[in-house]
């Protein structure tokens, strides 16, 4: 393939170079430089997809430079799919916030975006443990600025505390690298596979990787941070954070996992992992439901969504090939499901939200009466994390329950339908309040009609996953260094 | 005799470290992190990087100190440096020691049983040198072998600015620090000021073939422009905002620039011209330079300046 | 054990004992003022006497010049916070603790001097102190 | 007992220290500083650990703690700006005490 035309680079460059161009051009003319960005970048993310599909994996060598000594990327099935899910749903959110900030908060917000695309679109095809650090950072800071920018006393505290969480995430994750440099003597992840030797030394090294991460994924001990950042920033901005920021953390915990084997060697770390994922499914469901307002319900089940993710980890048993197989796409699926989802449904609540002018959730009465668009958005989103048999959602459950029934590890069963039972909980609570009539006029503010819709077509897009959901398993299950090292 | 500095290298820097998290005043906290910060560039000397050695000095206790100390003045200003806030309790302190001494013993067992590593890329830095274009090592791998790293890390640079430029809500805020009228300290300037400036250049210039580079030089141009503006000679006041920005995003711009013209020219990105690369790299730090410099000065700035008083909420509720 | 090398050794060893005696100077005196004294003038003249124990090391002349001007650089930045971290004492009225006797007790109080560092306006630091 | 093996050892106990620190103050400047030890430490272990493995002054890691000590900065200018802000709008240093959340 020739160089020029391979997509890798030009992922990384656009938003860069956009994030340098929005912080230059005076206000105005920064949403027009955005939206050229924009198509640009799906487009490029289109021509990867067509590219990785027809002549499988593309490596790129950074300056090059082959990997021990220089830098290179790759975009294999996993990478390609993450690719496209941000590309959609930074797009959709950035037209979102278009038209919802002013014009003053949204000349700030558009590097900010472009930032933190730039730093997504690096973690998904980095295939260097340091790399990945510094592209780590880079999302910290745009997430933290994102959160922090609303500059109110709410979302200020918000950004200390996830700025905190998230620094210390880092610091322990290049710990983990340091040591593993020390005991390997390469940073590139495919020379680390190949030299990897299971010792005092890496058991430590990953111990601390996978704790940092599991910090910047808000996994339920180390959750603390994400409700009040989440649920604090603004609409756009809470969407962008749950749906995507992180899943990029979540992501470099999955390469680490199944790249370097360690199901196979460390099984009762991956008991843990799933023990933490229950707690959190368990917790953040019991916490959703008891929350006043709407956008905290949204953040919690958040907390609760990433407990089924990680429930993916002790289903990946090495004996049994079929199970883990149903397990990874399993988890994908739901990763992919509830991005869109969560997305869809924190921009129908800020719709809401910016209707009844109130954030708590009493003052949601007669919103199905007069809001009927808005209300079917949240709901469409709310079938998918429930899990109700036409959504994407629903399949990703149905594969994670058919891999512990094969795997016979019965009691994440028991956690599932839980878990299922408390998300409908707290979501048919949300739609009872909106039930309850009013005898008032429609006096409730109308939210611009590209609002609504913006919400609608992603919640929409969670449904259509039920339907398409074998294309998104087609494409993980294309050849690569995940499913090399897959049982 | 090289075993005795380094052991008394560790406990000094170890007892410094415990001084400046267990003393009461914050004041002796902050004035220990910077005695830290020097220790360890000696330490650094000590573990054959005289590279780091001076990042640590200019950039880690100088430029962390300086920001650290103006943070300490404008609480103290506010009257609420020390104010008694009640000790941590009890169950924090089990909690923080509990975890502190698992976090110290796994590093020991896993530092005393490091296996051999199968793959030395040092090996792989020597062959490479002659095509790097540079004859240092560490500036070959920061801006040709590894440059992706660093144009990401330079993006990091200008996100922390822009963060900061967007909690600055009022864009003229004028700053709340009153320049030092001491005639001693602007005599002294016309001497540092130019000493300063030609440091930083030969940093920048020594690079290329021994310890310096585009760090280590905007560090010292930072420190140039930071020691003019505490004593009164207000750089965003001589230069228009448009300016500041517009230095602020040089760096990274080059470096993009350059990037993305080895794409169009057909080439990976980031792979420098057959030749080129030497002149290109001097380019790309020389932006880089001037950018770290006014990145950093402007980091100190945006601490200090207050905000507009009235806040403007989030705009259609949150 | 040459000349050079006994004359090398004797200043390093004096230059060492210079710091010494600058920073139990730190230690022992009573106030900010003094202990500036003792800080720039003591280790000044103890990195005067490394310098040039350090000199007959190396006999090149860039080397000497280099330490030389590590030297004078040190000497300029000493003196220079050394007078700032004074005046900026006296600005906020430090006390200036009396070693005992009454007599020192009268001239040194600072109440008499008004000079109030907000009083000192205008850019270019114009001295207005009587 | 060589150079490599006691700075290794140093980088160790400043990574302890932070670490405490972090966990243990609630001041948010506090925590900042203690933040800046465990990066310290980890740049200190970084070097320490990889160069006495590979028995020479290895110019690769070396490179990447520049970047990392420039990141650090960064960071703790970041954390800085938004400690200005949260004194100046809540007059304290410190996040108020979360209940269990």
């Amino acid at each position: 393939m020739n160089m020029i035309l391979s997509p890798i680079p030009w992922l990384l460059v656009i938003p860069l170079a956009g994030a340098t161009l929005t912080m230059l051009l005076p206000y105005h003319w920064r949403s027009a430089a955005s939206v050229v960005g924009i198509f640009t970048q799906l487009m490029a993310s289109v021509i990867l997809w067509y590219q990785v599909t027809h002549y499988g994996p593309q490596f790129y060598a950074m300056a090059d430079w082959q990997a021990p000594l220089g830098i290179s990327l790759r975009a294999d099935g996993l990478a390609t799919l993450f690719v496209l899910m941000s590309s959609l749903v930074a797009s959709a959110c950035a037209f979102y916030a278009h038209h919802y900030l002013s014009l003053h908060k949204r000349a700030n917000f558009w590097p900010l975006l472009w930032f933190l695309w730039a730093s997504l679109n690096g973690i998904w095809l980095a295939a260097d443990t340091f790399n990945l650090y510094v592209g780590l950072e880079l999302l910290t800071f745009a997430a933290v600025g994102l959160v922090a920018f609303a500059s109110d006393e709410r979302s200020l505290e918000a950004s200390i505390r996830y700025l905190y969480a998230a620094l210390l995430g880092s610091m322990a994750y290049l710990l983990g690298v340091a040591l593993l440099y020390g005991a390997q003597g390469t940073l590139a992840m495919d020379s680390l596979a190949e030299t990897w030797q299971w010792g005092p030394t890496t058991q430590v090294a990953v111990t601390l990787i996978l704790g940092g991460l599991l910090l910047k994924t808000a996994v339920f001990p180390l959750h603390t941070w994400l409700p009040p950042a989440h649920g604090g920033a603004l609409t756009p901005v809470s969407a962008l954070l749950s749906a995507l920021v992180i899943k990029a953390s979540f992501y470099i915990l999955l390469r680490f996992w199944i790249e370097f084997q360690i199901y196979q060697f460390l099984p009762s770390l991956s008991q843990l992992l799933g023990a933490l994922g229950a707690g959190a499914i368990l917790w953040g469901g019991w916490m959703a439901l008891r929350q006043t307002h709407l956008k905290m319900v949204v953040a919690y089940s958040t907390v609760a969504q990433i407990g089924y993710m990680t429930l993916m980890f002790p289903l990946l048993v090495a004996e049994n090939s079929e199970a883990s197989m149903l397990a990874y796409q399993g988890g994908i699926l739901m990763l992919l499901a509830h991005a869109f989802a969560k997305a869809g449904m924190f921009l129908a609540a800020g719709n809401l939200i910016f209707c009844t002018g109130k954030p708590d959730l009493v003052s949601l009465a007669g919103m199905s009466r007069y809001r009927p668009l808005n209300i079917f958005a949240f709901g469409l989103a709310g079938v998918s994390l429930m899990g109700l048999p036409p959504s994407g959602g629903f399949n990703a459950k149905w594969m994670l329950l058919q891999s512990s029934f094969m795997s016979g590890q019965w009691w994440w069963i028991v956690v599932l339908l839980l878990g299922s039972l408390l998300s409908a909980a707290y979501i048919f609570r949300v739609f009872a309040y909106t039930y309850q009539e009013t005898d008032a006029l429609d006096t409730y503010k109308r939210p611009r009609l590209s609002l609504e819709l913006i919400a609608l077509s992603l919640s929409g897009i969670s449904i259509l996953l039920g339907f398409a959901s074998l294309w998104p398993l087609e494409m993980i299950s294309l050849p690569g260094p995940v499913m090399e090292a897959l049982p | 005799m090289n075993l005795l500095i380094d052991l008394t290298l560790l406990i000094g820097i170890l007892a410094i470290a415990f001084t400046c998290i267990v003393s009461r005043s914050l004041f002796r906290s902050v004035v220990f992190f910077i005695l830290l910060g020097l220790m360890l560039a000696i330490g650094w000397i000590r573990l054959g990087a005289p590279d780091i050695a001076l990042a640590e000095a200019a950039i880690g206790a100088g430029i962390t100190g300086v920001l650290l100390l103006d943070t300490l003045g404008h609480l103290k200003k506010t009257g609420n440096l020390e104010n008694d806030e009640p000790a941590p309790s009890r169950k924090r302190l089990v909690l923080a020691i509990v975890s502190s001494f698992t976090l110290v013993g796994l590093l020991l067992w896993a530092v005393f049983n490091q296996p051999t590593p199968a793959i030395n890329i040092h090996l792989l830095v020597t062959e490479a040198m002659p095509e790097s274009g540079v004859s240092h090592p560490i500036t070959a791998v920061l801006l040709n072998f590894r440059s992706y790293d660093t144009l990401l890390e330079v993006g990091v640079l200008v996100l922390a600015v822009l963060v900061g430029l967007a909690l600055q809500t009022d864009q003229q805020a004028q700053d709340s620090l009153p320049g030092l009228p001491n005639p001693l300290l602007h005599a002294c300037l016309t001497l540092l000021i130019p000493a300063m400036l030609i440091t930083s250049m030969y940093l920048l210039w020594a690079g290329s073939d021994r310890p310096g580079g585009a760090f280590q030089a905007g560090a010292m141009l930072a420190a140039a422009f930071i020691l003019l503006h505490i004593s009164g000679i207000k750089l965003s006041s001589q230069v228009s905002h448009r300016m500041m920005q517009a230095g602020l995003l040089l760096g990274f711009g080059v470096f993009l620039a350059v990037a993305t013209s080895s794409l169009i020219g057909g080439r990976p990105l980031l792979a420098y011209p057959e030749g080129g690369a030497g002149m290109l790299i001097l380019l790309i730090e020389l932006a880089l330079t001037l950018s770290i410099g006014l990145i950093l000065l402007s980091l100190f700035t945006i601490a200090n300046s207050p905000p507009h008083q009235t806040y403007q909420g989030g705009d259609h509720g949150h | 054990m040459t000349l050079l090398n006994l004359l090398q050794t004797i200043l390093l060893i004096s230059g060492a004992l210079m710091f010494l005696v600058g920073s139990i100077g730190l230690v022992r005196f009573p106030d900010t003022y003094t202990r500036i004294h003792a800080l720039t003038k003591a280790d000044n003249v103890g990195l005067g006497l490394i310098v040039i124990g350090l000199i007959p090391a190396s006999f090149s002349v860039l080397i000497t010049l280099k330490i030389l001007l590590i030297w004078l650089l040190v000497m300029l930045a000493s003196a220079l916070s050394g007078h700032l971290v004074a005046w900026e004492a006296r600005a906020q009225q430090v006390p200036l603790k009396s070693s005992g006797d009454a007599s020192l007790k009268g001239e040194g109080s600072l109440k008499g001097e008004s000079l109030k560092r907000e009083s000192v306006k205008g850019e270019s630091g114009d001295e207005s102190t009587d | 007992m060589d150079t490599n093996l006691i700075f290794t050892l140093c980088g160790v106990g400043l990574c302890g220290l932070g670490f405490f620190g972090f966990i243990y103050h609630r001041h948010l400047l506090r925590r900042l500083i203690a933040f800046n030890l465990i990066g310290n430490g980890t740049f200190l272990v970084m070097v320490g650990f990889a160069q006495r493995g590979q028995g020479v002054t290895d110019h690769v890691i070396q490179a990447l703690v520049l970047t990392g000590i420039v990141v650090a900065v960064a960071a703790t200018a970041l954390g800085l700006v938004l400690i200005r802000r949260w004194f100046q709008l809540k007059g304290s240093t410190q996040l108020p005490e979360d209940d269990a959340s």
